[in-house]
């Protein structure tokens, strides 16, 4: 058996979702894979703080929801990018402005960065 | 007797089904993306496969933590188009093959292959991009389908060994099946991609050609990749390339290669290869 | 580091359950069954284990054959009791351990086992009977849990010899654990029973006792069985005894027999077996 | 790799429920399995016909439910026994009555076969 990961050996800028991380963020991941069903989504939109309500999220995570701070939904809630990208039809952030914002940087410092940003 | 009559490597970046909805196939920086699908297309249609496995993986659609299978295997009569959390994309419902799914599951279970089989799985961009480019899908597809979804998301992932062995252990069960059906494979994801952190936008050329050489010519040399390998030179969600060892796997000896295509617009180095077996 | 100190195989009848919870302990044709985990009970005080590996299946509590996986682990927190159709059984909510979980989990992957990884899994009679029968639990259960949950009832199963190899892999796992725990693992169901067709209610007293016999001394003869070999013979939903094989796949070289009985008074046979490692 | 089955070899009086078998029973199946959630089974006893319309299973299904005939929805419509029993607590019939059924007993004959019928 080939270790797959050596967890001495951080990668810089980078998060490894694993058991831990997914443990951590369980309730936030399970938060907005709701917003796979459109109701979910209309409830959102119709009332943040009531549907928020609705699921059992710590007062950290409902605060960077409100300020759409999605580095400190990853970072440090454990949301899986994958998840946290499922909110985006109700907040208006696409993966972009998501990965500006994990760079620290704006979006238009981010998209000058990339080969060809046309295609988006 | 069914047999495998081609495999195709390529990466299902979402926002290529988005493009393709909204009509952008001609925009400068997505054409190249369109065209270079074009000659796989004519090619498929002159293979005229009757299903097509693909091998992708569920990025929270029809999965979730709560119960995340390793290996899954779709076993239903079709597989409806599902919400990733932007409404359902204009795409007709994908038909599937049953009897041949359970034919596999059969094999692949009794082969050590500890599948999680699905009667009820909405498909999504992991499986549903690669199918849109590929295959011409109005009013319907033109081929039946076997969704096979794989881990790649939530760390253990399964060894690029064993996404090799998975597409060996395929490429048996296909050939044990009495059905004479021409069967195609898919390998989605990748290539070189970071989705988190502050690395976010990682890409990696040089890796994702060198990877693109290898599929081709050396694939036991990518299944020795470490997980940690793979995501220091190509970023985190890089991982994804071990489904391109399962389609792989599925082919025998030395290939032929059909078709070869690299570019990297924005954030994911997005490969195409398509291969057959040498006559 | 963590070590197994114990296996036992145990039938998990769903009877058994509403007997315990009717309080039936003392009637007559009831009785022989609690009894007889009285010793075990005893042992187990004395063994201390922290943590119980469950192998069990789901008969429709918290699985469904939408996406029925074939070997699926517990990574939770807690497991609550589950609603099977006739309420929630009056029983504690078991705690698991999940740091423990997510480790063997790793290890069962990158060894080529294809875990679904379960973080909300509600718990039935197949893993309830045995931990109800084995473990004190007023007003809490005094080990956490590792629940394993193999599929026995939509064919294709894993093979006995694929069941015997994960609890191979499950020592070598439990070895590599830091830790330092106490482990018991059960393999429970079976034994002989057919609960469907015309040939409902057959039972084997013989295949069952030889494979109490064989469970002890010689499980490699019993890793050879195949599912039809066992259906003819013990019934059709007798394959839950492949389960028993990973309990004793995790306990290494030759076992000291602490306890066996066997009864069968209705349907199923009910067997019990706890062995120990020669020291 | 060896067969694990040999379907060639029928056993006599039993249905191996595999993948026809699953395809085959999946509606009344998905049926059966909704009695986990006691608000089910509550409409179910409410109900029956109405309960019965909000899925979609044949009429054929629909009577040997009406006709609490377990063999007809086992061997006819691809039921399987764990999921069967769970109509169990709005019957009021256990796996003994549905077993009697199966090998066309009444529920005391089949009784009578048993060895320590008390432990039922
Ligand atoms: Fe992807
Ligand atoms: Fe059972």
């Amino acid at each position: 058996m080939t270790a797959q990961r050596d967890k001495s050996r951080t990668i810089p800028g980078t998060t490894v979702f694993d058991g831990a991380e997914s443990r951590k963020g369980y309730r936030i991941n399970k938060f907005a894979m709701s917003f796979t069903k459109p109701e979910n989504r209309a409830a959102f939109t119709a009332n943040e703080e009531t549907y928020m309500e609705s699921w059992s999220l710590s007062e950290k995570e409902r605060q960077f929801l409100r300020d759409r701070d999605y580095r400190g939904l990853i970072d440090e809630c454990g949301g899986n990018i994958y998840m946290i990208m499922k909110l985006g039809t109700c907040t208006g952030h696409g993966l972009y402005h998501v990965g500006a914002q994990l760079r620290g940087q704006t979006f238009e410092e981010f998209m000058a960065t990339r080969n060809a940003s046309g295609a988006r | 007797m069914a047999k495998i009559v081609g495999g195709i490597g390529t990466s299902h970046v979402p926002s290529i089904g988005k493009a393709y909805d909204m009509g952008q196939q001609e925009e400068p920086d997505w054409k190249p993306v369109f065209d270079t699908y074009k000659p796989v297309q004519k090619w498929l249609a002159d293979l005229k496969p009757d299903v097509a496995i693909v091998v992708y993986n569920d990025h929270g659609s029809s999965m979730f933590f709560d119960k995340y299978p390793t290996f899954a295997i779709g076993a239903a009569d079709t597989y409806p188009i599902g919400d990733e959390g932007w409404g359902r994309r204009p795409l007709p419902d994908v038909p599937g093959n049953p009897e041949f799914s359970w034919h596999l599951a059969e094999e692949l279970v009794y082969n050590e292959f500890d599948m999680t089989v699905c009667q009820e799985l909405s498909v999504e961009h992991g499986f549903l991009v690669p199918m849109n480019l590929c295959f011409p899908h109005e009013p319907s597809w033109p081929v039946k389908t076997v969704p096979i979804a794989v881990n790649v998301i939530q760390h253990p992932l399964p060894t690029a060994m064993r996404c090799y062995k998975l597409g060996q252990a395929i490429r048996q069960a296909v050939e044990a099946c009495e059905d004479d059906l021409r069967v195609v494979t898919f390998g989605t994801g990748g290539m070189s991609h970071q989705l988190n952190g502050t690395r976010f936008g990682h890409l990696n050329t040089k890796f994702d050609n060198d990877f693109l050489d290898k599929i081709e010519s050396d694939p036991l040399a990518l299944t020795k990749l470490t997980h940690q390998e793979i995501m220091e030179e190509a970023g985190a969600e890089a991982v994804e390339l071990i489904m391109w060892l399962t389609m792989r796997g599925a082919l025998d000896g030395p290939v032929r290669r059909v078709h070869r295509n690299y570019y990297a617009p924005m954030t994911t180095g997005m490969g195409l290869i398509a291969l057959e077996e040498n006559a």
